[in-house]
């Protein structure tokens, strides 16, 4: 199995680019692919080749595994790697490239089938020695049976898609009343995501914060944990801020969380880069799910341990035996931030529109993973992930002050973003003490708290001020416009308003 | 000329324009009086904006000629700005009963329908489920009222602007 | 001495904004100021208060020590960053501060006055045992006194501005002949930069490596180095490529020239960040200068050792002292490559003109330093470096591949700038052996070598195709207009039209 | 159309294009034949370019109709593009000797000039010295010729583009 030469990335986005950046410094080629949305996408313009998939939606594009082997093929290219989301945890992907003769860029499928399937995962893990949250180990066919199984367990309960992932299909169900809507519409996404709309049912685990381990394996039997993160702040399951490493646990459980995730990567013979979440609760913690791919989260840890994840499942998919990663050193603390085109004031409601004019945050320790540029298109038909903010500083207060500096350099015209929220949860006290647990954000956003700005001036009055500038800048209201007797503008006003045709001309 | 400055947190602030000059005004905000310059950096949005002495990188986008969105040092702020003659226009149009359209907010599918004709909703309420970005979006009446008219079905693909829904006012009922 | 509350940055363009930066990561405020030109500047932008200084010249701004003086009283200010340039090394700006009862965030006067003065800080390494080229101890005071000095010391001699620094004033002299010119431009650039004309003549060192060592140091005694840089890619003594660690140094030299550094900067007293310089030629290494202020390339430093320097000077100038900065651990290697608006294919003329378009390279191991933004106009007034790339990776050559691919992200549009020509370099075996000393980029230059591309495709063909595509694209030349009968364009040609019309309206 | 694309190392490509749609063109690269896309991704410069399936960022700079400065993979080529018909153009002026003007390529300040009226210049000849942003830079004749007009003074500040010395060519002497 000799080193791979030529990748073809079966992505798009911020996730292709990062795999093209990669493969770029270590001097493997590069295949794009597209779809009719994404042309002039960065990933396409970085990439050594590009080719056509079809059209926009993902089916006819992204998720189209005949047309990506098809170019495979003709490209020439002996390795794929997935990304994450599309066709990232789809044996059908790995299969078909054992059977082109080209190395798949992930783990074995073995594994990948056992951890996508939630109730394999927990008898695996449970065989494995590695502690589960109490819960069925068969899938509820429908309502009534997985109301007989959650009066079993106790409520409340977690409804979970069985084949599920990424947050997708999974509902809180507090109450017997609360399980046929949580379950049809659940059932519904998971149909619609995975094909497959088998749910289960599990103990919900109180005031748990997410943490997770990051493995990494190769073919000769060698499996490493790379250290932990927490990634408690998230909003319907959606991870929206990620730090390594997870600080505030209890005496000895860092080390003995890495060890159950090797454990646990061990049992399913794994190899490549995958990631062991777990729920911890009260100075205990348990499985989660594994996730068998890259993860968007990666970053922190290869910013803490100095270390680059792709190219290591590059190398491995290679059949390199890695280097002891074991003997990584920590260094300060990472934390990230994810850019979402979507408007936290008005309900997260994507936010689509064309990127005009784009500051993005520099400076010592300011990583950016995106792939956003002037011009670009927000469509509907992809993730609202934009953009990836990474703080790394000597200590977690310097990565979390300098994460608020990025946010604050940070300007994306055209469209909302996520941004504002993070910047106010970056500020409250839950997650200065690394106490905020997974609901947190859907506490906070219930309870309208006023911000608690560490910026000393009263933003809301210069908000203010600036708006009305803004309005007098442009020359204002038709109604003053009107008042101007004889049509005698200003010249400020007039300046303003050949700017705005300049600036709409440009859109 | 004065302004009405209205902040989604309920806040409100009074400006009067003393004086503009070329990038510069001098404004009473609140009765306090500021100097100010306001420089459109790039024309795409991105102004540098001074108030006695104190600096700031300003963002806007404005949504309409009254609803305009600041962001200033990491956050955004949604800010209604009227003059004051929008303010009284404003007055009179508010004491009347208000229609509602709902509009999908972008392109997506219509995976769901949560209202018949003829049912009355209250303020909040939801209307349909749109999916968009591969997340399920629940669409709800702002002001509440009378289903008129549904112009969709579900499974139905739509573009964004479409009208989806119509309510007549909850007082015409009464 | 209390910790500073409010810091003056009495500098412009990207290393204001670097102060501004970590001043705001530590919850100190900022007061700029700006020169006429600068108003929309990012350092102005993003500090928390600015005051205009005056016209557009340095004269009538960033060297208008009593308007700076005025502002710091107004705002206080407890604190003045010099950055680097402008008053940086001027001792005036040191007694100003003690004046006013303001921390001077760098270091003391007398070390100051010692360093920038060569003769002087000569005789003060002779002193503390710390090697020096052979050369003058005084200064010549026109071309015969040089000529005299230069027989005795034998050709090829350098010809050094005695109150100089920053590579200006500075000219090598083989032969008799060249010392009348020589003489005339460098002392007319030293009086001119430094108001001080003096010249002094030095043996040349053959085949010099620049290697320099940062140290820092406290107002408690402590003084510290934190490891190597390596700057030999220069032209005009102007750094185009810097390196950390410094390395292909003979056995025990990293070592022992970390000690002179200390031994240099202890001799003087110093603290604060500082850069004592070094030749380097088989195996010996020679003091150069000690620069009493941060550097253009601190940030290689910084990636290395996970160190914030900007950070170290305020602390020092708030009177604290410093944790043991031996004990930090070098991790990888990192590179930087300085930006300039200049047209290397046309002399280095400065590239003056709005910054139109910007695509900054973003992901793993990328840092960005840099105050150019989207419509930034380019004036004559100041430096031309506008941004600085900073590469870090695993090793040597991780890091540089990984600017090579920063480098062909990167996109200024509107300018011209040196990033084409750091390309060729880094692709150089020169640079990859590590063996350039500090005429190899004067030498590549007159050589005309073919650049040797690591990327396989045949660029020049494909940068003729683009140029065609372009004309075609444009509607090409009125030739092609008159020729269509009718006034009847393509549909192509009037799309093409129309956009470079709102193109045009943009700028 | 016929392209004759000449870069600064000396090369010379020859293109015809066979056939062209919107953003796409078949070509006649040297013999070759190439297809092409071509997208203006932002309107400021950025291109987005495939040919025969190889994928390019592309910046092009235009210093003038004909005179293009590429960059591709963080190296520029400067490239010089006339089609069929200016090249024929091009050939009858090149005939005739060339006329020179100095000019300020950027605002600064005459430190030094090098030249006296009347005096010959070969090709690369120094005709004085210009100071900006802090860097004196040696102004040089590309053709050479004899010092004909001497427009400004030692010490005196020029603004970009001025036109500082005329050269008459060399041609005429004999």
């Amino acid at each position: 199995m000799p080193p791979l030469r030529k990748v073809l990335i079966a992505n798009r986005g911020e996730i292709a680019l990062r795999i093209l950046r990669t493969c770029r410094e270590m001097g493997v080629d590069t295949v794009a692919v597209y779809s009719e949305a994404d042309r002039e996408a960065l990933h396409v313009r970085f990439a050594n080749e590009a080719y056509l998939l079809g059209g926009p939606a993902p089916a006819d594009s992204y998720l189209r595994l005949d047309r990506i082997m098809e170019i495979a093929r003709k490209t020439g290219a002996d390795g794929i790697h997935p990304g994450f989301g599309f066709l990232a945890e789809n044996p059908a992907l790995v299969a078909a490239c054992e059977e082109a003769g080209v190395a798949f860029i992930g783990p074995p499928v073995r594994a990948m089938e056992i951890m996508g399937d939630k109730l394999a995962s927990r008898r695996a893990m449970i065989e494995a020695g590695v502690p589960v949250v109490p819960g069925t180990t068969d899938p509820a066919a429908d309502v009534d049976e997985a109301l007989a199984a959650a009066e079993d367990i106790g409520y409340p309960v977690m409804l979970k898609a069985s084949a599920g992932g990424g947050g997708k299909g999974i509902r809180v169900v507090r109450e017997p009343s609360e399980m046929e809507s949580a379950f049809s519409t659940a059932s519904g996404e998971a149909a619609s995501a995975f094909g497959d709309g088998r749910m289960y049912v599990e103990k919900m685990v109180v005031e748990p914060r997410h943490i997770e381990v990051q493995v990494v394996g190769d073919r000769h039997g060698n499996c490493y944990a790379i250290g932990t993160r927490e990634c408690s702040i998230q909003r319907r399951h959606q991870k929206l801020i990620e730090e390594a490493p997870a600080v505030n646990l209890a005496d000895g459980v860092s080390e003995r969380i890495q060890e159950a995730a090797v454990a646990a990567a061990k049992a399913v013979d794994y190899f490549s880069a995958g990631t062991v979440e777990f729920l911890y609760s009260r100075g205990e913690f348990y499985f989660l799910e594994m996730n068998t791919r890259l993860q968007v989260e990666h970053p922190v840890t290869e910013e803490v341990y100095g270390v680059d994840l792709v190219e290591l499942m590059i190398r491995v998919a290679g059949g390199e035996e890695l280097e002891d990663l074991s003997a990584l050193e920590p260094r300060g603390h990472a934390i990230e931030v994810r850019i979402n085109a979507e408007d936290a004031a008005n309900n997260f409601m994507p936010s689509l529109g064309t990127v005009s004019g784009l500051r993005m945050p520099f400076g010592p320790g300011a990583r950016v993973d995106g792939a956003v540029y002037h011009g670009m298109e927000i469509t509907p038909y992809y993730d609202a992930m934009i953009a990836k903010l990474i703080a790394s500083g000597a200590d977690r207060e310097q990565a979390r002050r300098r994460m608020m500096r990025m946010l604050q350099e940070l300007h994306i015209g055209g469209v909302t973003t996520s941004a504002g929220l993070a910047m106010q949860i970056l500020q409250t006290e839950e997650f200065c003490a690394a106490r905020a647990d997974t609901n947190f954000v859907e506490r906070y956003l219930e309870e309208g708290r006023a911000p608690q700005r560490e910026f000393a001036d009263d933003l809301e009055e210069v908000a203010a001020i600036v708006a009305a500038l803004h309005r007098i800048h442009q020359g204002a209201a038709p109604l003053r416009r009107e008042s101007a007797a004889g049509g005698g503008l200003s010249p400020w006003v007039a300046v303003g308003r050949q700017r705005r045709l300049a600036g709409r001309a440009n859109r | 000329m004065k302004y009405y400055l209205s902040l989604s947190s309920g806040r409100e602030v009074e400006l009067e324009v003393l004086e503009q000059g070329p990038g510069t005004a001098r404004l009473l905000v609140d009765g306090r009086e500021v100097a100010a310059d306001f420089l459109d950096v790039d024309r795409l949005g991105q102004y540098a904006v001074g108030l006695d002495g104190r600096s700031y990188a300003a963002s806007i986008e404005a949504r309409s000629d009254t609803q305009l969105v600041v962001t200033l040092a990491g956050e955004s702020f949604a800010v209604t700005a009227v003059d004051e003659r929008e303010r009284a226009a404003g007055e009179l149009a508010a004491s009347r009963p208000k229609a509602e359209t709902i509009m999908a907010s972008m392109p997506g599918i219509v995976v769901g329908l949560r209202v018949e004709l003829g049912q009355t909703l209250e303020p909040g309420d939801p209307v349909l489920v749109l999916e968009a970005m591969k997340m399920q979006n629940e669409i709800c009446s702002e002001h509440g009222g009378i289903v008129q008219e549904i112009l969709v079905e579900a499974g139905e693909s739509v573009a964004g602007n479409q009208l989806l829904v119509k309510l007549a006012p909850l007082e015409e009922e009464a």
